[in-house]
């Protein structure tokens, strides 16, 4: 089926997934010219990545989660991250140790960072529901934890922001008020203690990018509705947020992809290994492209 | 014990079979098996320590997958300082390693990469602990009061001090090795290097034994044999995950076991366990039992070209 | 200052003139010299910074000869921090690098290579120091008054801790590289790759400069290109220590030196310096004055066999 | 010339050298199945690892100095050591750092190491003569001063026990009443401290080979006389050492090496590159083989 699309614009692509729209919102959060990581499970991010190099910052190190190859080309999104596939064409390979070290040494620009709880500070829990009683095991952060507080800059982002309500009409907010154990650390701790007063490396959380909307961070380190896409309202964002989001002055629309940009993704990314990470209800939202 | 001296290894010949690789893996052990996600996990030598009914162990690790989840299936665990166990946005959550820890059986004690990377190189230094910078703030050292910290005499600056980590045995699946314990691992070696070196024991399944001259011709991490206890040749050793060039990911056989985990521990248990693991006699069983020649040529199909190699991860694919 | 963030380098051509590469080395910096002993040592580098009158120098390394031999010479010391320097038993002690450092020019300030080692992972790892159990017991403390000690709170053991050197210019001499940067070391890389990570800007002379996707086909150590600032084709850069596989050490020609540095720094300036370093207005004019062509080839028939090999280094073979 | 000489034991070769002897006597230090280490500027000690691997200890793992080649099987000896002719045929490499990490987590069996002073309790010295009046810089240690610390036992040698005349005739002793500059720690500090109680993996010099004799360390870590050439005395080494070393309760006398050992040498070392190491005065000792 994607080898019908066309490889240039020829006007048939006219509309774009949410899927596509948060690649894109992604993207942009990449500068030129720094180096950028991807952890696993991160379809999304990977394609962002991907994007960016291509468009924008062709000169971004671009450093595959799992197999940390330099650069690379595939020729497809596999389903699962640490598959010689992701690989094909990169330039070398780091070490899990190297990339790490790279983080440490202040010379990671940009992580990208989820969680099953967010939290105003862009606190991210990904190990438990319930702490230290736990109620729910999640997977665990793999390096998020170090990254966090070692990348110069985080993007969160999550495709979960609507709370919906579970079996038994009870609501569970991904964007929490308060995370049960912080995997990877946001503006603030748990006790209150700024980032900045640890000495970390890292400048923490910068953007986060939701189904329902695009967040920044203030001066404060607080959660702040930067943006939001052209079908979602701020009433959407705030009755879907555990705590009370700060809110831009100015709240914008998030701008689509150029057409060329969709139909890149659609190329690498035949099998839609990134419509994983899209829940069902949001698979109907189509945005036009310019 | 991080400052004990580490053996060294130098027996010419070291090959064994996998039941007498997984017998020297002893109940309580702190074991760290290589790999990860879905690539290049040494499953059939975790099966053959699931037959011999090993409990007890303490799974230290990055990002895992398949492999932790069976561990916690049969009943092998009692402790995890993994950094991650799941199946990615692909199937999800682990099911088995999820019940294990929430039903208490299985002891949570996460880590993340990096302090795992920093605690494997204090042991490969022969050092009591590394100083790091990340970590604090988070939840983490709540999980491990065994961390310290330090002012730096040097900055003034706060560091955390992680202990040093030496696994009993560290579990390795390698695409080409020697009879005498040369390793030769190709495509990302995740944390298999760290392991070897920081390890009191080195098992290794290795997909194709061969003269060591041939080692010298090949690309790829070369893990001295000094390091390594004992070997076995287990062709799809990594069976289920991608052992590249070999063969790659198995995702249709991964769903089944991944629908037979979801229903639960009972479920799992007849479904896949008492098949795949204790109803195989042995690793030539469990090929035979996964469909024989036909997967293993299936799997081989990736080299053929990418629409062979795109069209085994497709949804629907059939197993 | 060890908890500097340092740098990446993204240009997509790096490629610039020997000269270029020298002057971005300033007066006063502390730089790491590739290779080592009588192998893969930057040399027509070091040639090019002596013709600038660059001064002030600090060097750190592990085993070192004619190459810091040639900077003491050149007056572009004031310290040293390697942990040889000489030509092993096959000619002696290093005289140049001997007047330098008994005259007072330059400052004896002496390590050993495992602590640089640490030294150099402290940088790398983005940390103040690495702690470390060797070296308490002999004299270097005394000569490195910013060492610490500590006591362990894990085990109550005394520990040594010794702080990151981040060297502000690695100078390293590969065999293969591209124009943005790659770089490919065969053979023992030395330190040359802790070096690449540690430092601050890393300034690499090529022996071939080939594409990228050549670069994929070779063995050896990759240094990724972004730990790279600029880049120089520069054949026979190492000359007269060997870059195998194109040349071997050239022992004649050392020989040569040796005498002319045993003499003294007046003779060793008139019969080395001011010939084949001022002498020379640039690479190309080196390389003819050491004898062009014949001199490659002759170093290159090393692969020819084991007998040219051998003929290479017997006592009163010809330059 | 070296062709000539006869592969096997045909009765041709009769007699050795002083450098067969010392390459014998160092060979026999090493025990089967640990893993040693050489230096650069060594090839006596080179020389020594490769006849042990080749007689009783085939387990060792011989990593080579400067090249850190893991057992090769160079065609000759090359007359510096990072040469590639000294790691063919070794079946991989280690990397600086993993070469130390092995001495400081306690996998180093021995390590070799010298100086150009050397006192009772197996100090050296390479760094310099005065200190800190810094009187003559030597060339510096390496990593012996690392690996005097970490590798579990060390075999200690030099050429150059024989204290001769200067020219302003005053006799600088090698084995020297104290060091000016502990480069490689022995079995007591400056100060007195013991080795043991500063908590080191490594055990210390356990044997020295000179040019005139065989030395162990009793209990105390003091060098004792324990065995002799057969051309050297009690006295020649009293009278050239600068202490008072103790001597064994028999004195015995260095066997020779084996005909095949002996032959082995002069084919790995067709330049007679050991030799560099030995004084001219000691080329002409003569000592029959068995």
């Amino acid at each position: 089926m994607e080898a019908a699309l066309p490889r240039r614009g020829d006007g048939v692509t006219k509309t774009c997934s949410l899927g596509e729209m948060m690649i894109t919102a992604l993207s942009r959060t990449i500068e030129d010219g720094t180096l950028v990581f991807h952890g696993f499970g991160s379809p999304l991010v990977q394609l962002a990545m991907h994007v960016a190099k291509r468009t924008h910052a062709p000169r971004m190190v671009l450093v595959a989660g799992a197999t940390y190859g330099i650069d690379p080309d595939p020729p497809f999104l596999a389903p699962t991250t640490n598959d010689w596939v992701m690989d094909r064409g990169a330039s070398s390979a780091l070490g899990i140790e190297e990339l790490f070290d790279l983080a440490a040494a202040g010379r990671m620009g940009r992580m990208f960072l989820s969680g099953l709880q967010i939290d105003r500070w862009g606190n991210c829990n990904v190990t438990s529901l319930g702490f230290p009683e736990l109620k729910m095991k999640l997977p665990g952060g793999g390096g998020g934890c170090n990254l966090s507080c070692d990348a110069a800059h985080l993007t969160l982002w999550t495709t979960a922001h609507r709370a919906l309500e579970d079996a038994k009409g009870r609501r569970r907010f991904r964007l929490a008020d308060d995370c049960d154990f912080i995997t990877n650390l946001g503006h603030r701790t748990k006790d209150g203690k700024l980032r900045r007063d640890l000495g970390h490396r890292g400048n923490g959380p910068q953007w986060l990018v939701t189904e329902l909307g695009l967040f920044d961070f203030d001066d404060d380190g607080h959660m702040r509705l930067n943006a939001l896409y052209p079908d979602t309202s701020v009433e959407d964002v705030l009755m879907n947020t555990g705590f009370k989001p700060r809110l831009a002055s100015q709240i914008e629309i998030i701008p689509p992809p150029e057409r060329l940009v969709v139909e890149f993704i659609r190329r690498l990314d035949p099998l839609r290994v990134h419509e994983k990470e899209i829940r069902a209800e949001d698979m109907r939202r189509r945005f036009t492209i310019a | 014990m991080p400052t004990r001296s580490r053996p060294i290894y130098t027996d010419p010949d070291k090959r064994k079979s996998l039941d007498d690789l997984a017998s020297l893996v002893a109940d309580g052990a702190v074991i760290a098996v290589g790999g990860g996600l879905s690539s290049r996990e040494p499953m059939a030598l975790l099966r053959a320590i699931l037959r011999r009914s090993i409990t007890g162990l303490t799974v230290v690790g990055s990002a895992h997958g398949i492999d932790i989840d069976l561990l916690s299936a049969g009943g092998a665990l009692t402790r995890s300082s993994e950094s991650y166990v799941g199946f990615e946005q692909d199937f999800g959550m682990a099911p088995n390693y999820r019940r294990a820890l929430e039903s208490g059986a299985v002891k949570a004690e996460d880590s993340c990469c990096y302090t795992l990377v920093q605690q494997l190189r204090a042991a490969i230094q022969g050092l009591p602990f590394m100083p790091m910078r990340s970590v604090r703030g988070t939840s983490f050292p709540s999980l491990h009061p065994e961390y310290r910290k330090m002012v730096c005499p040097f900055t003034g600056e706060e560091l955390l001090l992680v202990p040093a980590i030496e696994p009993d045995v560290a579990l390795i699946h390698a695409q080409y090795g020697d009879a005498r314990g040369n390793l030769v691992i190709q495509g990302p070696p995740v944390a298999d290097l760290l392991f070897a070196k920081a390890s009191r024991m080195v098992l290794a399944t290795i997909e194709e034994i061969v003269p060591t001259s041939r080692l010298g011709e090949l690309r790829g991490i070369h893990i001295p044999y000094f390091y390594v206890t004992a070997v076995s040749e287990v062709p799809m050793g990594a069976h289920p995950t991608a052992c590249y060039p070999f063969y790659a990911y198995d995702r249709p056989h991964t769903e089944l076991y991944y629908d037979a985990a979801r229903k639960g521990a009972d479920t799992f248990c007849a479904e896949y366990l008492d098949i795949f693991v204790h109803g195989a006699a042995d690793h030539a069983d469990y090929l035979a039992q996964i469909g024989g020649k036909a997967t293993r040529a299936r799997l081989a199909s990736w080299s053929g070209g990418l629409e062979a190699w795109k069209q085994l991860y497709r949804d629907g694919a059939m197993a």
